[in-house]
């Protein structure tokens, strides 16, 4: 087998991912869709590092991580002060750009 | 190096308006009188200027030439040909009047003060003006031109559109959006204008590799420099279009009656007798020496517009119900004679062209600032609110009458000089044309006729009853220019012959000469 | 070290296999992350996917990274999710219907055409050939990995660490709401309780004759009916009430029947009690 | 000697600029002062006169050079002056009868707060008329041109808070700016023609020029003409220019404004000569006028209207013999001279007349003022004999010789142009003497009724002052205005004689004009004679109509001719239907065009904008996902476009 197909899974998990992130509402499913999406890339650069023999897709990876958790944080902590605001969790609801 | 005149000229109401911008919002009225200062130096730089200037020297003098942006050759290239002189001196003349006018223009509201009307403001935006339009008359770089071209727009903008007459018959509210409205108006067409330009202007570096207007139109002169028939004609029309915009010329002039009427009487005669002069000057100072050929292939329809310009101000002037939309339909017609006179491609129709602009400078200037007098007394702009004023106020109907007659270029004031330079001019070459436009001149009196007609004579209205008649500073203001028309009426001679070289120049460029009289042919 | 070297070069058979097991699982999990009705059920099918996902990083012979991704990620994050979901109501679950016209066709769309965007990109490239991690892992993974951070990626990786830090006191300004006016002592509760006119008495304790005491029963009027109030708000809204009333009074009944056959009385007729909407049927 | 052309007029230019600035303060001696200057232009008439006698007849032309006026490539421009005979005609004639006005303005205008400013624009009008008259150049003759036009707008609307003078002041400027614009077409046709528009260059040369351009400069010179001598079709104003004071009438509308065309006509002698098609129209025009002129004259009630259409038909006399070429030049001009002196007395008498009947216009409220206003009667009486062409006065000479040369024409033209001559004098004599009976003969018809009925025609505000009560009392007028009458009434009498006799005036203006006998069908005696015949027609149907029965006070509905003679044979209404409402309807419809075409166009463009982005914002729906959707859109394209540049 040819670690290529480990770059199609991610390609497939990462577009699964996106799509999730299109059609939930809910903010925390939409945030665990953009970390599937986070995951994929992760995957994708270990199976680059294995590819060409060197480490550093592997820190890439690392690094994507450590932003991830950042991400999350943050983000999650939006979703509370939103929740708490207009008790509910829909991004639909904090459509407040709208003209 | 010498001291650099020009610069100086272009520069010291540039530094006055940063003083009188500068002044505290307390000490108005210094203001003003710094203002007033400042432009009366101005008139003195530029009769030195008038003064050291030779009409039988060479082309172009004072000249003033720095290395500003190498990568593309852009230069601070200044120079004066007597045409530029004439209207510096125009310019100079007309800005210390204009700031006398426009004395309590720009005060604070008595009532209700909704806007604050920043009177240090206004005057410092008219220095602003008179720098940048001087400038553009001396700048023989076509980039810096073009800078300052468009720059004139910014203050001109916040002239129109900040400062408004005081009493409006539809209440301060419409008052405001229609100065706005027009401000805008303004603004578009010249951006729009300025934009094409842009565009030609940067075709002509491609093509030419530089800014100079000298270098260019020497090496067209020499051949060396050779454009495409349509590139030529391309980059003609870009410039034109602009300047025509500028003139204003028909279908372009929309933006000249709102703009004029919406602002105050000053800088009403601030658009039309100093900043729409950039226009038609830089028709005869670039078009013609950049674009021989094109000048004299678009000459045909150019003409045309020009006599619709004349016919059709004319007859809206008519038709118009409010003094200032009035004098600016008639300033449409009168830019109309000037074209002509410039596309007319003869000595006398150039020159009548260049006499023209600056007598209808003054003269509009003498119309409209009496008008504006009358305004601020009525508090109306409408003719119909007008009626008997020569009863109650017999000095201010007399100088309206002499502006108006001036208007309609009665023989003996100075426009008449000019407007029968241009039509001698036009008729010379293209006879039916000429013709044609000489029935301007009776709509001319039927405009302004009507309007005296119609304000000054017939029984005294009650609201006019109480009218007081001119006051010393709008005598010292009106007086003066009519001293100007009468003389350069029955004596244009100093004028002529600063502008005749010039204009014999610009013939040559765009290798023509006066048709020869029939007789002179038989022999 | 063997297992190092045989991950590193070859793509055993074992590998393969894994792969494709795991690796549909892995989409499965994706799959439900997306399509599940609560978000509770989508926090533990990522969390699998993640599971997933650290065994094939443990087989690309990323070590390190695979113990991260399950210590961190699947330990830390998804706890984290879990946490916020608790926050926002477990059950709370939202409907797929979609309410924005066409959105979903465009997702389904763009997601597709990406998908078989990246698959051909992936196929174009050529990748035929690898060299695995085996000299790059030479001398462990991790001492790797970290003379390339502390080294070539020294910079990165303070910045991130500034980026954690500013994200965990972001967080904090986020959620932490400052009380700006004085906490109301009980008087000033009970009064304005007054004030508004609702339900002075405490509220009902919920259980009935002491039979039932789980907090999510509620309690019964004397004419049988369950009383809402006697429930929690939380309990209310989750709409998590269990109604014992019938039973209840089944059993009530049964009591006296008993008690009626003890003392030799002549049985009314025996019918079996009704709750009152089902005896107005 | 030449040196004193230019104080010739600059005196008056003086006058009119120290009346105008000078305000107020000049008040009560304004009026002198401007007598005074223009007398002091007669005086330098004469010395100038008396020097050119001395001068033997070739070398009676002086010029005298100021300055360069429009020095343009080869346009050149003087400031010239050029006396010769004919403009020394002119300049005595101006600065004489101007002077005795001025003097009859003194009495006349004496109740009139802004008197001062009345001798102002009086003494504009002299200095620009003796520049028309003066001028070495067709352009500098049109600074005079227009000079007076300007002056005649002032002067006319010299009342001008009565909408009726405002507005005929305005339209005779408009009219005359008509023909303004025929001299400037005149003017550039000369510079394209000769290269040159002064007199010298352009009359020498007319050899050298094609017929077809003198043609045209010709008839643009007769548009001219037309528009300042009120003559057909361009004569609509003349009549409503009565409205001005009454001795701007006699002098300005009489004796010398309205005869400028003549002069230009005359002055451009050589160009007619050359261009026989343009002489024909011009003396189709003189006729039509003066017998438009005259029917008008008949049936006009107001005294000074009626004058006016007489003014029109002897200007039309003058224009026709201009039109006869050499035959006729040297007799325009002394008709010219002699109408001055009897029609100026004309108009004084009647504005004395009116000064007495509280400023009364209308001839059917007068009658029987003979032995009221004895000097008037007299002076007003000798001028009326003088028009109709009495034997032995001044118009009898003047007017026969025109209709002489018009026989000489030859040809059937001469018999029409005669036959329209002779009928011409039958018609003056008709309507002047209509205007004497009405006026001094008859009963009293002012007695027992109020001085104006509503609808009555005002020309003097004065009324306005002493208007309504019940009935005027005739009187005399004051010497200062009865001089200038008696002086004029001397010259309309013995005028004629003494130019005729020994032909005095045809040697005086010979070299300037030239002169040829044409050759008459009919003996002049026979001319002679028929005239008499007319002239004793024309009085005698007046008689019977105004003398024997009384005048009615109320004018009858009278025939279908008199309505449309009452109102200028219609050319009013006809300028009113098609000039006046088209021109209004044209300018309207543009304003609208202008509003909605031109500016719609662009206010257009700015709508269309609008609406564009009204739309676009519907895209920003605020949803977070819809906007992910077109981001991850986008990134699609861009890997599809990565992809695609690899692959190609």
């Amino acid at each position: 087998m040819n670690p290529v197909n480990y770059l199609y899974l991610a390609a497939l998990l990462f577009t699964i991912g996106a799509t999730g992130v299109l059609i939930r509402r809910n903010a925390i499913v939409l945030f665990m869709c953009v970390e599937l999406m986070l995951n994929a890339c992760n995957l994708a650069f270990v199976t680059f590092s294995r590819m060409h023999g060197n480490l550093d897709g592997q820190i890439i990876a690392f690094f994507t991580m450590v932003v991830a958790a950042a991400e999350v944080v943050v983000g999650l902590a939006i979703i509370v002060s939103l929740f708490r605001t207009r008790h509910s969790a829909s991004v639909d609801d904090a459509s407040l750009m709208k003209l | 190096m010498s001291f650099p005149l020009l610069t100086a000229t272009a520069a010291l109401p540039a530094l006055g308006a940063v003083a009188t911008a500068a002044v505290p919002a307390a000490r108005r009225t210094a203001a003003k009188w710094l203002a007033l200062l400042v432009s009366l130096a101005t008139l003195a730089l530029a009769v030195t200027v008038l003064v050291r200037f030779d009409p039988d020297g060479t082309r172009y003098q004072l000249t003033e030439s720095h290395s500003w942006i190498k990568d593309f050759g852009v230069r601070y290239e200044l120079g004066v040909d007597g045409i530029a002189v004439a209207l510096i001196a125009l310019t100079a003349v007309l800005i210390p009047f204009i700031i006398l006018a426009g004395w309590h223009d720009a005060d604070p509201l008595e009532t209700g003060n909704r806007r604050w009307r920043p009177t240090q403001g206004f005057f410092a935006l008219i220095l602003a003006v008179e720098a940048m339009v001087i400038i553009s008359f001396e700048a023989t770089d076509v980039f810096l031109f073009y800078i300052f071209f468009e720059a004139m727009l910014i203050p001109m903008y916040f002239l129109i559109g900040g400062f408004g007459d005081r009493a409006h018959e539809h209440g301060e509210e419409t008052a405001a959006t229609q100065r706005s409205y027009a401000a805008v108006k303004f603004l578009l067409y010249n951006l729009v204008g300025g934009l094409l330009m842009l565009a030609a202007v940067i075709g002509l570096y491609v093509v030419a590799g530089n800014f100079s207007l000298q270098q260019i139109a020497e090496a067209r002169a020499s051949g060396s420099l050779h454009m495409a028939t349509s590139t030529e004609r391309w980059l003609f029309l870009g410039f034109f279009f602009a300047f025509a915009v500028k003139a204003p010329l028909w279908p372009l002039h929309t933006w000249l009656p709102n703009a004029m009427q919406e602002s105050t009487a000053p800088v009403a005669v601030l658009i039309t007798a100093v900043v729409d002069k950039v226009g038609t000057f830089a028709m005869l100072r670039f078009c013609l020496q950049l674009f021989p050929e094109a000048s004299k292939w678009a000459t045909p329809v150019i003409l045309v517009l020009a006599l619709i310009s004349i016919v059709y101000g004319a007859l809206l002037a008519v038709g118009q119900r409010d003094i200032k939309r009035l004098v600016a339909y008639a300033s449409i017609s009168h830019f109309g004679f000037i074209v002509m006179g410039i596309f007319a491609m003869t000595s006398q129709g150039q020159s009548g062209a260049t006499l023209y602009m600056v007598n209808h400078g003054i003269s509009t200037a003498a119309l409209m600032l009496v008008a504006g007098f009358l305004i601020s007394r009525r508090g109306s702009r409408l003719i119909a609110d007008y009626g008997g004023v020569q009863k109650v106020a017999p000095v201010l109907a007399g100088t309206f009458l002499i502006g108006g007659l001036a208007t309609l270029s009665l023989p003996g004031l100075a426009p008449f000089v000019s407007e029968f330079l241009v039509l001698v001019g036009t008729f010379t070459r293209y006879p039916v044309i000429g013709v044609i436009a000489t029935f301007g001149i009776v709509l001319a009196a039927l405009y302004v006729l009507v309007l005296y007609q119609r304000t000054m004579t017939g029984p005294v209205k009650p609201e006019v009853s109480a009218m007081p008649d001119l006051r010393v500073r709008e005598l010292v203001v009106v007086a003066p220019l009519i001293v100007l028309l009468i003389f350069l009426g029955v004596y244009p001679k100093p004028v002529t012959d600063i502008v005749n070289p010039a204009v014999r120049q610009t013939m040559s460029d765009v290798h023509k000469t006066d048709p020869k009289p029939e007789v002179e042919a038989a022999k | 070290m063997n297992a190092t070297h045989l991950a590193a070069y070859t793509t055993s058979t074992g590998e393969a296999f894994q792969f494709w097991v795991l690796g549909t699982i892995a989409v499965i999990g994706a799959l439900c992350t997306v399509f599940m009705k609560k978000a509770v059920h989508s926090a533990l099918c990522l969390a699998g996917t993640m599971i997933v996902l650290a065994i094939f990083y443990l087989a690309n012979g990323a070590y390190f990274l695979g113990i991260v991704q399950v210590v961190v990620y699947t330990g830390a994050i998804m706890m984290l999710f879990l946490f916020v979901v608790m926050l926002v109501g477990v059950t709370a679950a939202d409907s797929l219907k979609e309410t924005i016209k066409g959105q979903r066709w465009l997702a389904l769309l763009c997601g597709v055409g990406f998908g078989v965007l990246l698959f051909a990109g992936i196929g174009n490239a050529s990748l035929k050939e690898f060299n695995g991690t085996g000299q790059a892992n030479a001398n462990g993974n991790v001492e790797g990995l970290a003379s390339l951070i502390f080294t070539k990626y020294v910079f990165a990786f303070e910045i991130t660490g500034a980026l954690l830090i500013t994200a965990a006191v972001g967080a904090m300004v986020l959620t932490h709401r400052e009380r700006t006016e004085r906490a109301k002592t009980q008087r000033e509760l009970s009064e304005q309780r007054v004030r508004e006119g609702k339900h002075l008495p405490p509220l009902p304790a919920p259980g009935v004759y002491a039979r039932h005491n789980a907090v999510d029963i509620a309690g019964l009027l004397p004419d049988g009916t369950p009383s809402e109030l006697t429930v929690n708000k939380t309990l209310r809204e989750r709409g998590q009430i269990r109604d014992v009333s019938t039973e209840a009074l089944n059993d009530l009944r049964a009591l006296e029947q008993r008690a009626e056959e003890r003392l030799e009385r002549t049985a009314i007729q025996p019918e079996t009690f009704k709750r009152p909407e089902e005896a107005s049927k | 000697m030449e040196n004193l052309i230019a104080p010739l007029i600059a005196a008056p230019l003086l006058g009119a600029a120290v009346l105008l600035v000078g305000g107020r303060r000049l008040d009560r001696v304004g009026h002198w002062i401007g007598t005074l200057l223009s007398t002091a232009s007669f005086v330098f008439g004469l010395i100038l006169f008396a020097d050119l006698l001395g001068k033997g007849a070739e070398h009676r032309t002086l010029t005298q050079h100021l300055w360069t006026w429009i020095p343009v490539g080869g346009f050149q421009a003087d400031v010239t002056f050029r006396l010769d005979q004919l403009s020394m005609t002119f300049v005595l004639l101006i600065t004489g009868v101007g002077s005795l006005i001025h003097l009859y303005s003194v009495g006349y205008m004496e109740h009139d707060e802004r008197r001062r400013r009345f001798f102002g624009y009086l003494n504009l009008f002299l200095a620009a008329m003796l520049l028309l008259v003066l001028a070495d150049n067709y352009l500098l003759l049109y600074v005079g041109w227009e000079g007076v036009g300007l002056a005649s707008y002032l002067l006319i609307g010299f009342w001008q808070h009565k909408p009726s003078a405002a507005t005929a002041a305005k339209k005779a400027f408009l009219v005359n700016r008509v023909g303004d614009m025929g001299l400037s077409i005149a003017i550039m046709l000369m510079f394209t023609t000769f290269g040159s528009f002064a007199f010298g260059p352009v009359l020498s040369h007319t050899g050298d020029a094609s017929e077809g351009k003198l043609t045209a400069i010709g008839l643009m010179l007769l548009l001219a003409a037309c528009g300042k001598s009120a003559q057909v079709p361009l004569q609509s104003w003349l009549g409503d220019a009565m409205e001005g004071p009454t001795p701007v009438s006699a002098l300005i509308h009489a004796a010398t404004m309205v005869t400028a065309g003549v002069y230009l006509i005359v002055r451009s002698g050589a160009v007619f000569n050359a261009a026989p098609d343009a002489q024909l129209a011009v003396t189709v025009v003189g006729a039509v006028t003066l017998l438009f002129g005259a029917i008008v004259g008949c049936a006009k009630d107001d005294i000074k209207k009626a004058l006016a259409g007489s003014t029109m038909s002897q200007i039309g006399y003058m224009v026709l013999a201009a039109g006869l070429g050499p035959i006729g030049y040297v007799f325009a001009i002394m008709h010219l001279v002699t109408h001055g002196f009897f029609k100026a007395g004309l108009f004084l008498g009647a504005g004395s007349v009116m000064h007495g009947m509280n400023d009364e216009v209308d001839m059917r409220r007068y009658g029987g003022l003979r032995k009221y206003m004895p000097v008037t009667f007299i002076t007003f009486g000798l001028g009326y004999l003088a028009i109709i062409g009495f034997p032995g006065l001044s118009g009898f000479f003047s007017k026969d010789k025109i209709i002489e040369a018009a026989f000489a024409k030859g040809g059937t033209e001469g018999w029409i142009l005669g036959g329209a001559a002779l009928l011409g004098a039958a018609i003056t004599a008709f309507y002047m003497t209509r205007v004497m009976l009405m006026t001094f003969f008859g009963e009293e018809r002012w007695r027992n009724q109020p001085t104006r009925s509503p609808g009555a025609p005002s020309a003097e505000p004065a009324a306005e002052t002493h208007g309504e009560h019940a009935e005027p009392h005739p009187h005399e007028s004051p010497k200062v205005m009865t001089i200038p009458m008696i002086v004029l009434a001397v010259g309309s009498v013995f005028g004629g004689a003494f130019f005729s006799i020994g032909d005095r005036f045809l040697h005086w203006l010979e070299p300037v004009t030239g002169h040829s006998e044409g050759d008459s069908p009919l003996s002049a005696a026979a001319v002679t004679g028929a005239t008499m015949v007319c002239l004793v027609i024309g009085v005698a149907i007046a008689w019977a109509q105004y003398g024997r029965k009384p005048v009615p006070a109320v004018a009858p509905r009278g025939s279908l001719l008199t309505r449309a003679a009452r109102r200028d044979l219609l050319q009013d209404d006809f300028n009113h239907v098609v000039l006046v409402r088209g021109g209004e309807h044209l300018t309207r419809s543009l304003v609208y065009v202008d509003h909605t075409l031109v500016d719609g166009v662009v206010n257009g463009t700015a709508a269309g904008f609008g609406g564009l982005s009204g739309r676009l914002r519907r895209l920003q729906n605020g949803f977070a996902r819809s906007y992910a959707v077109s981001m991850f859109g986008g990134a699609a394209l861009l890997v599809a476009a990565t992809l695609l540049m690899r692959a190609v």
